[in-house]
């Protein structure tokens, strides 16, 4: 590898480590507002810094935050309270452990790692039923038990679009996986699979059509009403560390990664195929609004696994041809 | 699946037209001559007559005695709701409406205070971006 | 049950309490959300929603927190004085809901306003109906999660908002007519206003419709629920677009034609189903109505005063622009002893005003029905039965603006 | 190795200093009000924990009957090396099986009366 220092070392601490992720929540907070801002007619932040668009303006917010009173309310366990939304943010910003952003750039290189990765995604949702669980408000609880059963929407058809894309690669090593689409991307060769992980990425992070629990005319925050502060930054920036999980997840998965280039240079390549992920998650808040949650599931159930379950058979066509 | 393309595109397109938003105070919106902003009263032409304390329907004009020893309309602030009744009502055209609804008091006494409104205060503010 | 903290006294009859907390059907225990008024969902009020996991089985609306006893406001001041108030009820409806005072203050005075003024005002009316559609529509999409729709509505309203600025003075609260005509005349320039903002917003709206209503999330979450028929619409005296959306062809606008309503040409929009989206869809094909209407009346405006003769006897040379200089005239009309009714068609729905007067310049007693109150029960009852979700999108299918039902 | 747990060191250090930090820095002015249970602007009202949104519990039953299905085939993929065709052959009976399962109950899942 022709990087200047051990790529593990940059994959912890920059890409797509911990300066990843906070530089991630940073952007993607203004990119959201910027874009959203301007299909509704309007300017978007402006006010801090205005040579750059306003993109400092979640910085200064991010600051605020830091600098208000922490409330921790006294009907709660104080220590859980505090603790529930640090571990959140932490667990949604873990599987990044077993993806590869470029060769040579991963924590922890593993057989398995993709699977691992997408196994560590689907766990999060009981900490946010916990930390929801914790705040004991009639509104944190309603949106827990939406949280739950948003995720039984859509974590099999989140498995089963991995799992076709490991069908297709025979494999869930990172290396293994981009190696396999140096020809022609996955996205290409199972666009349902394609399709399936989008609208899973969706439910997944919460985006919109499938916003549900934390739907503010009915239930204020959902699982993070009772947070300020700083831990409101962790509990609702968790829900944008899953999408950079997922669209990091998904670039490799399905859009060769790092290909056609390699060391630094890959690093930037995946991170302009996380747009793709991205751009499309941030839009969407512009265009639908939310469903209800038998809604979701009907779909969970219903369309989307029903074109997962086609994925899956796309990909075992693939391999029988083959 | 059609009708999602058709979603994204209309938003898409959205991109490529220009804000309605006014960037105030850089800009401001322009609307026209007859704007209801605060009322000043020019003394050559009062006569005193108190139609406006009369019509005032948020009593917020009260009459006080000035130094020429005759008696000229305040304003209370607090309680002005800036509908025009007095200017309608005033026979003279003493009291107009000047062209500014954007004036921040630091201190809550000059907000009660029964006298007229300073002129540079109420500077107009002309707006310059009309959307229509 | 805690009762202690609860600050109401809870004895049965007393005030607002939840009296079935503990007993749903089967002895299962429901949960009770308090929505409002510190919501993002409820306006300026607060509903008891008792829920049956995710199923709405009661609830208890508790409006009043924005009660300005207009009503009561209204017997202590002189006549005029109370048309600006009033007008504060419904701010985006400010036209049409002092149109009934106006009206009915005419018939108590004996004032007849010139044909211009009669055009100018129902124009005004049309446009704020126009506006307030238009805001119920924003409210609908926020409500629904379209954070586009919402910003869409509101920045078309800015551009209505603009037009009333340029006639009358001020963006909102218009306080445009006074008994005997209108305050300011229209210059041709804004009557070209007018038809410019007419032609805008009817292209700003076909993106509108293709983001927010043809969107088939929205249509998902608004067909089939909080459905009410016609039996149960006229049982609970629903008033406006909602009893229309449920096939009651009840137009005030049509039966009892008010001002210049008698010369133009329009429909009474009317649907079958009665549930949100019919009454999202009433309101949508209105405002389309309301643009015919604005279109027919700006092309057979008549000219001539904008207010009464009467009003001028007093002193005929100070008349500036419209009716300045001539609004003290008041001041010397005493209304005929009396009762005195006025009905019009409000955005959502009939407005009632009905004036008693003693021949003093005091209203001894005014009573003022808006759509929202008649609108709420309603709106409750077609909460009940449905999702927690289905809540907000029911709340503001109904277009419930507490202000307006409060007073 | 290192590279993990520098990765949690830094990460988990970092957002632990930032609570610091405000609890530190932040003003603090504590007051009964702020303390108590958001319920939007009244006084905390009865139990919170109740009955569960039981009209979907369906769902919660299926997903973990076909996630075990889906994780077990997940495992076999990764684990059989090199392709097998009746491993596959397998999966395409194991999802069929998982879709008829939906479809048969898809109805019943969907109707609420049933549920509640």
């Amino acid at each position: 590898m022709d990087l200047p220092f051990s790529g593990d070392l940059i994959a912890a601490l920059v890409f797509p480590g911990v300066l990843g992720i906070f530089g991630f929540l940073v952007v993607a907070i203004w990119l959201e507002r910027k874009l959203v801002a301007r299909v509704q007619w309007r300017y978007g932040p402006l006010y801090v810094s205005k040579p750059l668009g306003g993109l400092l303006q979640p910085v200064a917010d991010l600051l605020k935050l830091v600098f208000s009173e922490l409330v921790l309310p006294r009907h709660t366990n104080r220590l859980f309270f505090a603790a529930a939304p640090i571990l959140l943010f932490f667990a949604e910003g873990l599987p990044v452990v077993f993806i590869a952003a470029a060769p040579g750039v991963v924590m922890a290189p593993h057989p398995y790692g993709l699977a691992i990765a997408v196994v560590l995604v689907l766990l999060v949702a009981v900490l946010v039923v916990a930390m929801a669980w914790t705040e004991a408000d009639k509104f944190t609880y309603v949106g827990a038990v939406r949280e739950i059963l948003l995720t039984a929407a859509y974590e099999v058809p989140l498995l089963l679009a991995a799992l076709a894309m490991f069908i297709l690669y025979g494999t869930a090593d990172p290396y293994g996986v981009v190696e396999a689409q140096s020809n022609l991307w996955g996205a290409v060769l199972n666009p349902l699979a394609f399709v399936a992980y989008l609208v899973a990425l969706l439910m997944a992070t919460t985006r919109f059509p499938f916003e549900i629990p934390e739907a503010e005319p009915e239930v204020v925050l959902g699982p993070y009403t009772e947070y300020g502060s700083t831990l409101f930054i962790y509990a609702f920036g968790a829900n944008y560390v899953k999408l950079y999980v997922l669209a990091l997840l998904g670039s490799v998965l399905f859009l060769g990664g790092w290909l056609p280039a390699g060391g630094l240079a890959g690093v930037f390549i995946t991170l302009v195929k996380m747009l793709v992920f991205v751009l499309p998650a941030m839009l969407v808040r512009a265009i639908y609004p939310r469903y209800r949650i038998d809604q979701a599931l009907r779909i969970g159930w219903g369309k989307l696994l029903a074109l997962s379950v086609a994925a899956v058979a796309l990909s075992l066509v693939w391999r029988l041809l083959r | 699946m059609i009708i999602h393309l058709k979603l994204f595109a209309t938003a898409v397109k959205q991109l490529l037209q220009q804000p309605l938003t006014v960037r105030w105070p850089e800009e401001r919106r322009d609307y026209g001559d007859r704007v209801r902003g605060f009322i000043v009263n020019d003394r050559s032409k009062c006569i005193s007559c108190q139609l406006c304390e009369a019509v005032c329907p948020a009593k917020a004009i009260k009459f006080h005695l000035e130094a020429d020893g005759r008696r000229y309309p305040g304003i209370d602030w607090g309680r002005c709701i800036l509908c025009g009744y007095c200017v309608d009502a005033c026979p003279t055209g003493s009291l107009q409406h000047v062209n500014n609804t954007e004036i921040v008091w630091t201190d809550l006494d000059v907000y009660k205070k029964p006298s007229e409104m300073d002129p540079d205060d109420a500077a107009p503010l002309p707006g310059t971006k009309s959307l229509i | 049950m805690q009762r202690t903290e609860w600050p109401f006294n809870l004895e049965v009859g007393n005030t607002f309490f939840v009296e079935s907390e503990e007993e749903l059907r089967g002895g299962r225990r429901g949960l009770t959300l308090v929505v409002g008024p510190q919501h993002p969902g409820s306006g300026h009020m607060r509903l008891f929603v008792v829920l049956d996991g995710d199923m709405i089985v009661d609830v208890v609306p508790d409006p009043g927190f924005v009660h300005r006893g207009i009503e009561k406001l209204a017997e202590n001041r002189p006549y005029w004085t109370v048309l600006p108030l009033v007008e504060k009820a419904s701010i985006m409806d400010s036209m049409n809901i002092m149109y009934p005072l106006v009206l009915a203050l005419e018939k108590a005075l004996g004032l007849e306003p010139p044909p211009r003024a009669k055009y100018l005002r129902t124009i005004m009316a049309e446009l704020t109906r126009i506006r307030t559609h238009l805001y119920d529509m924003a409210l609908l999409g926020i409500f629904l999660g379209h954070s586009t729709a919402f910003m869409w509505g509101f920045a078309l309203m800015d551009l209505y908002a603009e037009v009333f600025a340029k006639i009358t003075g001020t963006r909102t609260t218009i306080a445009y007519p006074v008994p005997g005509g209108v305050r300011r005349d229209v210059k041709p320039e804004h009557v070209e206003a007018i038809r410019r903002l007419l032609e805008v917003s009817r292209r700003k709206l076909k993106d509108f419709k293709t983001l927010f209503l043809d969107n088939p999330v929205t249509r998902a979450r608004l067909e089939g629920v909080g459905t009410l028929d016609v039996k149960r619409v006229t049982e609970l005296g629903v008033v406006g677009p909602f009893a229309r959306a449920s096939g009651v062809d009840y137009d005030v606008r049509k039966i009892h034609p008010y001002d210049a309503y008698s010369e133009v040409d329009f429909e009474v929009v009317t649907e079958k189903a009665g549930d949100a989206w019919a009454r999202t869809w009433v309101r949508w094909r209105e405002i389309h109505v309301s643009m015919s209407i604005v279109e027919q009346l700006l092309k057979n405006l008549p000219g001539g005063d904008v207010i009464d003769e009467a009003l001028l006897f007093k002193n005929p040379e100070y008349r500036r622009e419209g009716v300045g200089g001539v609004l003290g005239v008041y001041t010397y009309m005493y209304p005929e002893p009396g009762e005195y009714m006025a009905v019009t068609e409000a955005t959502r729905g009939a407005t009632l005003v009905h004036l008693w007067t003693t021949g003093t310049q005091r209203i001894y007693r005014m009573r003022f029905v808006t759509p929202s109150w008649r609108n709420l029960h309603a709106m409750v009852e077609a909460m009940k039965g449905h999702r927690l979700a289905d809540m907000p999108a029911v709340y503001m299918s109904f277009g419930y603006f507490p202000p307006e039902a409060d007073r | 190795m290192v590279a993990i747990l520098i990765f949690v060191v830094v990460f988990l250090g970092a957002l632990v200093a930032l609570v610091v930090v405000t609890f530190l820095f932040a003003p603090r002015r504590p007051s009964e009000i702020k303390e108590r249970r958001f319920e939007s602007g009244g006084p905390p009202y009865g139990p919170v924990q109740r009955r569960l949104l039981m009209q979907y519990f369906g769902y919660i039953y299926l997903v973990t009957v076909v996630e075990a299905a889906v994780g077990l085939a997940l495992v076999a993929v990764l684990t059989a090396q090199p392709s097998a065709p009746m491993l596959y052959l397998a999966i395409a009976l194991l999802l069929a099986a998982v879709l008829i399962v939906v479809l048969r109950y898809f109805k019943v899942l969907n109707d609420i009366r049933r549920w509640s």
